[in-house]
């Protein structure tokens, strides 16, 4: 027994599952966040795994990964300071609140 | 490109658009001038192309369409800015000329926003002229849709009642067309060619090539005729007619039933039924029944109408349908008629919304149960309230006695029993529009003064003499002396009849 | 080589359960703090899987700056007492209804794809790391200023300038008026 | 002859139609009155020259050989419909063209001046003249006419001239609904017409008339035998025509107009109800005569539709208190007369041996002719009695005699003359007629000799209702006295006129076919006539000239029948109830109301169901992120499993 492909894809998955749950059923903005940094892992995780297991010679996934950490890092400060105006604006982190911006 | 002629009846609507927006909103003063300078000048170019023209046909030149040019616009779908005119084209722009001229006089006073309101009434004439020039069917779609959209505004924002209501039900009823229009026209352009050639939107090539299959021409017919025919108010899509003109403001209800639905009628001829000359040989008959009823239909609507627009919107009902009718045919003497028709409804109703403006700024109602008697009040615009109906009612002397006239004969040389049936229905309108045209002229302008307010009343003003006593010399030119015109449209239909009788 | 096997099996239970934990929490920062395992999980297969400078980065970005970040806007927003509203029982159902029907087919689709019967397909982790060369910081520094093959210069560049779009638009966003 | 006169003869009344209607506005009455007064004058004058030129000049383009020529001064092209089918304008001079030239500007210049007077005071005194240039304009272009289409375009002239006339004293709602009703009811007979010219040029290939009635047979061949309805083409086309003439002419059952038309103003109902315009249909019959002759289905149509229509308007006129009314009851009675006259004729040969054949034609003509002159007579001196007396109604008037000896005289020699008492014009007319219809067959000879009989009776009862019978007490307030010379000039004229038309050697001046006809009169048929005449006067005079009960005696013992023709036998009801109840209530309102609840609707409905379903997919656009995550989830996952069905 050794560990192939399949061993780290599907710790992958559930965390890919796990991060859909959560963004769909959570209400407070942060917790989304949260559970989109779940579904984003979940996607380096994968770039990562096929790149070295199927093509261990070159690193293209793990540059991709790179990218889309900083890229997730930009997105999150930016999200981060959204939430926190909407908080100051509505005093209130609740996806459903944030309706009120429409009035 | 600017040695064309015909690019600048597109010009020059725009250099008013650009002029007014010079203007300052509140200096009525310089719109006016701008307006009127702009209206004149068209007025005058369109003069000077007719004659132009009929020098050089009398000189011999009998290409089928003349000042012609062509400049690629768009080369990978290869369209083109092509422009071109026969007498048809050429009297539908003098058409176009003076209904902006007198529009431009009978929106004298128009009130709020006068710069907007020539804004977009200028842009309205730039879609109008455009579409009279092309040749390509792009750009004549293209100017197609530039005239309808203004309308939308002008109605929605300067009419009156439910004119926003108004406003909506026409613009989609309209772009619903135009929807049909473009599946048509782009069936048509990719059957332009034959097997390999080149694919065209230029009209004339199109007709040349006479590649269109047949199997398919039955379907774009129908969805270019029921396009352009929806403009054309065929029964059963005119009812954006009544409710659209009767709200929109005066100038805006006299350049749409007096150009804007005859660019229906223009696009039936020169684009279904020329480029699809099989299909209308084949299909004519269905689309006579509809035309039928709408000249019978419109008629009788309008003799239980109270509402001055109302009444004259479903006579327009009733005499477009006598276009597209005429059109039908698939004759030279029908089809001149039509065009006859064209001109002369152009004229005559928008001599009467324009006089029918003209009442209703002054007594603040159209329905004609409250007014009476108006007569012996605004003599003047009475008389001409009086010419504009017989005109309407086909008195000779006027024009729509030589449309009519033109039409019947024209649709009586088919004499197999559906037309006959068809034609008699057709002529029996001409007493119903007596009918109608009487009973408003009897409650309105004779009898006894309802309202002892309208004692007070003026008569018609400076502007509104010019407005109206260029639209009547018109209508009493055409009917005086039709038989230039007459020549003119029947020298144009020459190559459209020629296709119509190779498809047979 | 157990050691390895061993380390996958914890790490991947830690991964499995924390973040099933970290969207059912109500408590917020429960859930951030869980998130963190989770990211420190993922690190840790990196290195395991020989990326060691992605899981540094992984490390540092991740649990170093984004959960900072976080911690500091939960906090900030944080009402004492205040748990996340109890949710609709139907938006509950269609969020697990998708998590499962979907991480159902995917699993699905990982045992039978065709792959597996090939020798890539089933090739072990040790193998895999022997297959590819080491990789140094000189490739992965070439990796990003270049502009051969497989150089990527202009995402690199393009990155650093959404960072700086970043930090200004953070910093407008984020400014009190 | 050259083109100047007969342009001028067109051009001129139309010219003062557009200087008077024009520039009227900014002229005294005085100056307007008597430029019309010109103008007519002028016209008249040109035609006189005309007629006379064409009529005893002895040029052979106008007579050879003894037989007139018809002659086209000019016909210039107006419209080209095809290449054959032209409509021309054009001036054709013939025998009945002269005749009516002089007939409408002659009644024209005496009504011209008549109105000077009558019409003084009038609002809308220079309008009046203008509509008159223009009703003598579009008469003459209709009369001057080189083809059928020419006709019909002044016919529609004429028709409007006669609404706008009609309907002078437009304040008043009666004139309105009375010229609506004229307009209306000859339109709709115009429809028919419309209809014939195209069916017949639809075979002919041409409008004009000299090509159609020079060869009718070929006009019949041309028609190629087709038939529609078991009667040939050619019949349904000049029946179809012969509809326009019966509307102009006011034939039964198009005649309701014409009594409703007297609301214009007097000089106008002698002008155009009487005299020139309503005998347009007269007229186009005799200028399409050959082409009639040649079915005689549609002759035997006139023939009937006009013996019935003189009997019904002869009744009617024995009970009307009006007496405009009575006069224009009059007037359809003897135009239908001049129908029957028409249509018992035909085209035979020249000279003794079918000296019947063509009487017919000539007598109508000749009638026309008298019967303008005696009718304009005697509608100018009702308009004189209504001057004075300022009412339409006999029983405002009576013993008028003493008041107004000129009236008195006029008109008494006018009913003379409509009763066919030697030596007035109307007997020599009417008593070729008779003969020709006795000639025909006896039935219709009867017939007419019992209409002319009740014509002498309702004649001699407005005759003694207005100068005998008992004087109206008003008089003592308001005391009648005879017209102004500009209305007594006209009177002695015409009445001058009527005494001696009768001796124009007609014959030889028109008839069908340019070949002079010799009149003689028919010495049965003659005593038939005046005897019958006579015994109507008498009885008139013996109910009516003195105050006595014996009228209301008679009109009790026919309470029905009086009571019937009094209504006009409820023709206007019947009209009433076609109009308004079937076509407006029960045509045109419910289009409409299809128009807008159905049609519209549907069009609304589009709508309204777009908006609904748009309203209903509007919750999809929540904005709210996790719906979308979800939607997007749940499509990526139908997408997969879309997929995986493919690859199975």
């Amino acid at each position: 027994m050794d560990l192939n492909i399949l061993w780290y894809l599907v710790p992958s998955v559930v965390m890919f599952a796990a991060g859909v749950y959560g963004f769909v059923t959570r209400k407070n903005m942060i917790a989304m966040l949260v559970s989109l940094e779940l579904i984003l892992n979940s996607a380096d995780l994968n770039f990562v795994i096929f790149n070295r297991f199927l093509f261990p010679d070159s690193m293209e996934g793990m540059v991709f990964s790179l990218f889309a950490i900083a890229i997730a890092a930009a997105e999150t400060a930016v999200a981060i300071a959204i939430i926190i105006n909407i908080y100051r604006a509505i005093g209130s982190t609740d996806i459903v609140e944030t309706n009120k911006m429409k009035h | 490109m600017f040695g064309n002629i015909l690019i600048w009846f597109v010009i020059i609507p725009v250099l008013m658009m650009a002029g007014l927006g010079l203007c300052r909103n509140s200096s009525m003063a310089a719109i006016r001038t701008v307006m009127v300078v702009g209206s004149t000048i068209l007025l005058a170019l369109a003069i000077w192309l007719c004659v132009d023209f009929l020098a050089l046909r009398a000189a011999g030149n009998d290409a089928e369409m003349l000042f012609t040019g062509s400049w690629m616009w768009y080369a990978p779908l290869n369209i083109h800015l092509a422009v071109g005119v026969d007498g048809i084209s050429v009297l539908m722009l003098m058409l176009s000329a003076i209904i902006v001229f007198a529009g431009t006089f009978a929106s004298w006073k128009i009130n709020p926003l006068p710069k907007n309101f020539f804004l977009w009434f200028a842009l309205l004439s730039t879609g109008v002229f455009g579409f009279f020039i092309s040749i390509d069917m792009f750009t004549m779609f293209m100017f197609y849709e530039v005239a309808l959209i203004p309308m939308y505004l002008l109605i929605g924002v300067w009419g009156t009642g439910r004119k926003e209501y108004s406003a909506m039900k026409l613009t989609l009823m309209l772009m619903g067309g135009s929807a049909f229009l473009m599946l048509g026209l782009l069936g048509i352009y990719w059957h332009s060619a034959p097997e390999g050639g080149e694919l065209t939107w230029n009209i004339l090539e199109i007709a040349k090539n006479n590649a269109v299959d047949p199997s398919w021409q039955n379907l774009l017919f129908c969805f270019t005729f029921v396009g352009f025919g929806v403009l054309g108010a065929m029964f059963p899509f005119h009812t954006w007619s009544p409710d659209g003109h009767a709200c929109a403001p005066t100038a805006v209800s006299m350049l749409h039933a007096g150009v804007l639905m005859k660019l229906g009628g223009y696009g039936c001829f020169r684009i279904a039924i020329y480029l699809l000359p099989a299909a209308a040989n084949e299909l004519a008959w269905i689309f006579i029944i509809l035309t039928g009823i709408s000249v019978v239909y419109g008629a009788f609507s309008a003799c239980v109408q109270t509402d001055l627009k109302y009444i004259n919107a479903y006579s327009s009902v009733s005499h477009c349908g006598m276009v597209l009718f005429a059109l039908l045919m698939l004759n030279t003497t029908a089809m001149t008629g039509a065009i006859l028709q064209m001109l002369s409804h152009g004229l005559m109703t928008a001599l009467f919304f324009a006089l029918i403006g003209m009442i209703y700024g002054r007594t603040h109602t159209r329905d004609i149960r409250q007014m009476g008697g108006l007569m012996q009040i605004m003599p003047y615009l009475g008389v001409c309230y009086m010419i504009a109906g017989f005109a309407s009612l086909g008195l000779p002397g006027l024009s729509g006695f030589v449309a009519e006239m033109t039409i019947f004969f024209g649709a009586w040389e088919d004499s197999d029993l559906f037309h006959r049936v068809f034609v008699i229905a057709a002529t029996c309108s001409i007493v119903i529009t007596a009918v109608y045209i009487l009973r408003v002229v009897g409650k309105l302008l004779l009898g006894k003064v309802q309202d002892e307010h309208h004692w007070q009343l003026t008569d018609a003003t400076w502007f509104e003499r010019l407005s109206t006593v260029t639209l009547i010399a018109c209508i009493a030119g055409i009917g005086f002396f039709p038989n230039w015109i007459n020549e003119t449209i029947q020298h144009s239909f020459l190559p459209i009849v020629q296709a119509i009788q190779n498809a047979i | 080589m157990v050691g390895n096997i061993i380390l996958y099996f914890v790490v991947a239970l830690a991964i499995v359960i924390f973040s099933i934990m970290a969207v059912t929490t109500k408590k917020i920062l429960r859930a951030a703090t869980y998130l963190l395992f989770v990211l420190i999980g993922v690190a840790i297969f990196y290195f395991q899987l020989g990326y060691e400078f992605l899981g540094a980065i992984q490390v540092a970005v991740y649990a170093g700056g984004i959960m900072v970040l976080f911690v500091f806007a939960i906090l900030l927003t944080h009402k004492p007492n205040a748990n996340a509203a109890p949710l609709g029982s139907h938006r509950k159902i269609a969020g697990i209804l998708a998590s499962v029907i979907g991480g159902g087919l995917l699993l699905w689709a990982l045992f039978t794809m065709p792959m597996l019967e090939t020798s890539e397909g089933v090739r072990s982790l040790s193998d895999a790391i022997a297959g590819g060369p080491d990789i140094s910081m000189k490739m992965i520094g070439r990796a990003f200023t270049g502009t051969e093959k497989y150089q990527y210069l202009l995402p690199f560049e393009a990155v650093s300038v959404l960072l700086l779009a970043c930090i200004i638009g953070g910093v407008t966003v984020a400014r009190k008026r | 002859m050259g083109v100047t006169l007969p342009i001028l003869i067109l051009a001129l009344p139309f010219f003062m139609f557009l200087l008077l209607g024009i520039g009227g506005v900014k002229m005294s009455r005085k100056v307007a009155g008597i430029l019309g007064i010109l103008g007519m004058g002028t016209t008249m004058t040109l035609a006189y020259i005309v007629a006379f030129t064409y009529f005893f000049s002895g040029d052979p383009a106008f007579i050879l050989d003894g037989v007139r020529q018809q002659f086209q001064v000019f016909d210039v092209t107006w419209l080209a419909f095809t290449e054959k089918l032209v409509v021309k304008i054009g001036f054709l001079l013939d025998p009945i063209c002269a005749m009516m030239l002089v007939v409408i500007t002659t009644i024209s210049f005496m009504v011209h001046l008549y109105s000077w007077g009558y019409m003084e005071g009038e609002r809308g005194f220079q309008r009046y003249y203008a509509f008159l240039s223009l009703f003598t304009f579009s008469m003459l272009g209709l009369v001057v006419a080189t083809n059928i289409f020419q006709m019909y375009i002044f016919w529609e002239l004429v028709g409007v001239s006669s609404f706008l006339l009609i309907g002078f004293f437009y304040r008043l709602p009666s004139a309105v609904s009375a010229s609506k009703k004229a307009f209306i009811v000859t339109r709709f007979a115009d429809l028919g017409f419309l209809l014939g010219i195209l069916t017949l040029t639809y075979f002919t290939d041409t409008f004009n008339f000299v090509d159609m009635t020079s060869n009718p047979m070929n006009v019949l061949a041309e028609t190629g035998g087709a038939t529609f309805m078991g009667a040939s083409v050619l019949t349904w086309a000049m029946v179809l025509i012969f509809t326009g003439g019966m509307g102009k002419s006011a034939m039964l059952p198009l005649h309701i107009w014409l009594p409703d038309a007297m609301e214009g103003p007097t000089p106008v109902s002698a002008l155009i109800h009487a005299a020139t315009m309503v005998v347009a249909g007269v007229y186009l019959v005799a200028r399409m005569f050959p082409v009639y002759c040649v079915v005689d289905a549609s002759m035997t149509f006139v023939t009937v539709v006009g013996a019935i229509t003189a009997f019904y308007a002869a009744v009617v006129a024995c009970t009307q208190i009006d007496i405009k009314r009575v006069l224009a009851f009059s007037t359809i009675s003897q135009i239908a007369f001049m129908m029957v006259s028409l249509g018992v004729a035909s085209t035979g040969g020249v000279g003794d041996g079918h000296h019947y054949t063509g009487l017919g034609y000539m007598a109508g003509m000749f009638h026309l002719f008298t019967h303008a002159m005696f009718k304009a007579l005697l509608f100018l001196g009702a308009g004189a009695l209504i001057h004075a007396v300022h009412s339409n109604d006999y029983t405002k008037m009576g013993g008028l005699r003493k008041y107004m000896p000129i009236t008195h005289w006029t008109f008494l020699i006018g009913c003379l003359a409509i009763a066919g008492i030697p030596p007035f014009s109307g007997f020599f007319s009417k008593d070729e007629m008779l003969a020709a219809m006795f000639n025909n067959n006896w039935i219709w000879g009867a017939w007419m000799t019992m209409v002319a009989g009740l014509t002498a009776f309702y004649m001699f009862r407005l005759y003694y209702l207005i100068f005998w019978w008992e004087e109206n007490p008003d008089y003592a307030h308001h005391k009648p006295h005879d017209a102004p010379w500009q209305m007594s000039v006209p009177l002695i004229f015409l009445a001058a006129v009527s005494c001696v038309a009768g001796f124009i050697p007609f014959g030889e001046l028109v008839t069908w076919n340019g070949a002079p006809y010799h009149i003689h009169l028919e010495a049965p048929v003659a005593c038939t006539s005046i005897i019958v005449a006579l015994a109507a006067i008498a009885l008139a005079t013996k109910m009516y000239m003195k105050k006595n009960d014996l009228p209301t005696k008679f009109k009790n013992a026919l309470p029905g029948l009086w009571t019937a023709a009094h209504r006009r036998f409820y023709w206007d009801e019947i009209y009433l109830f076609i109009t308004h109840k079937i076509i407006f209530g029960c045509i045109s309102k419910p289009i409409a109301w299809f128009d807008r609840h159905v049609i519209d609707a549907t069009m609304d409905g589009f709508a309204k169901v777009t908006q609904k379903v748009s309203f209903a997919i509007r919750g999809m656009q929540s904005g709210n992120v996790q719906a979308y995550v979800l939607w997007y989830f749940f499509g990526a996952l139908a997408l997969a499993f879309i997929t995986w069905i493919c690859l199975l």
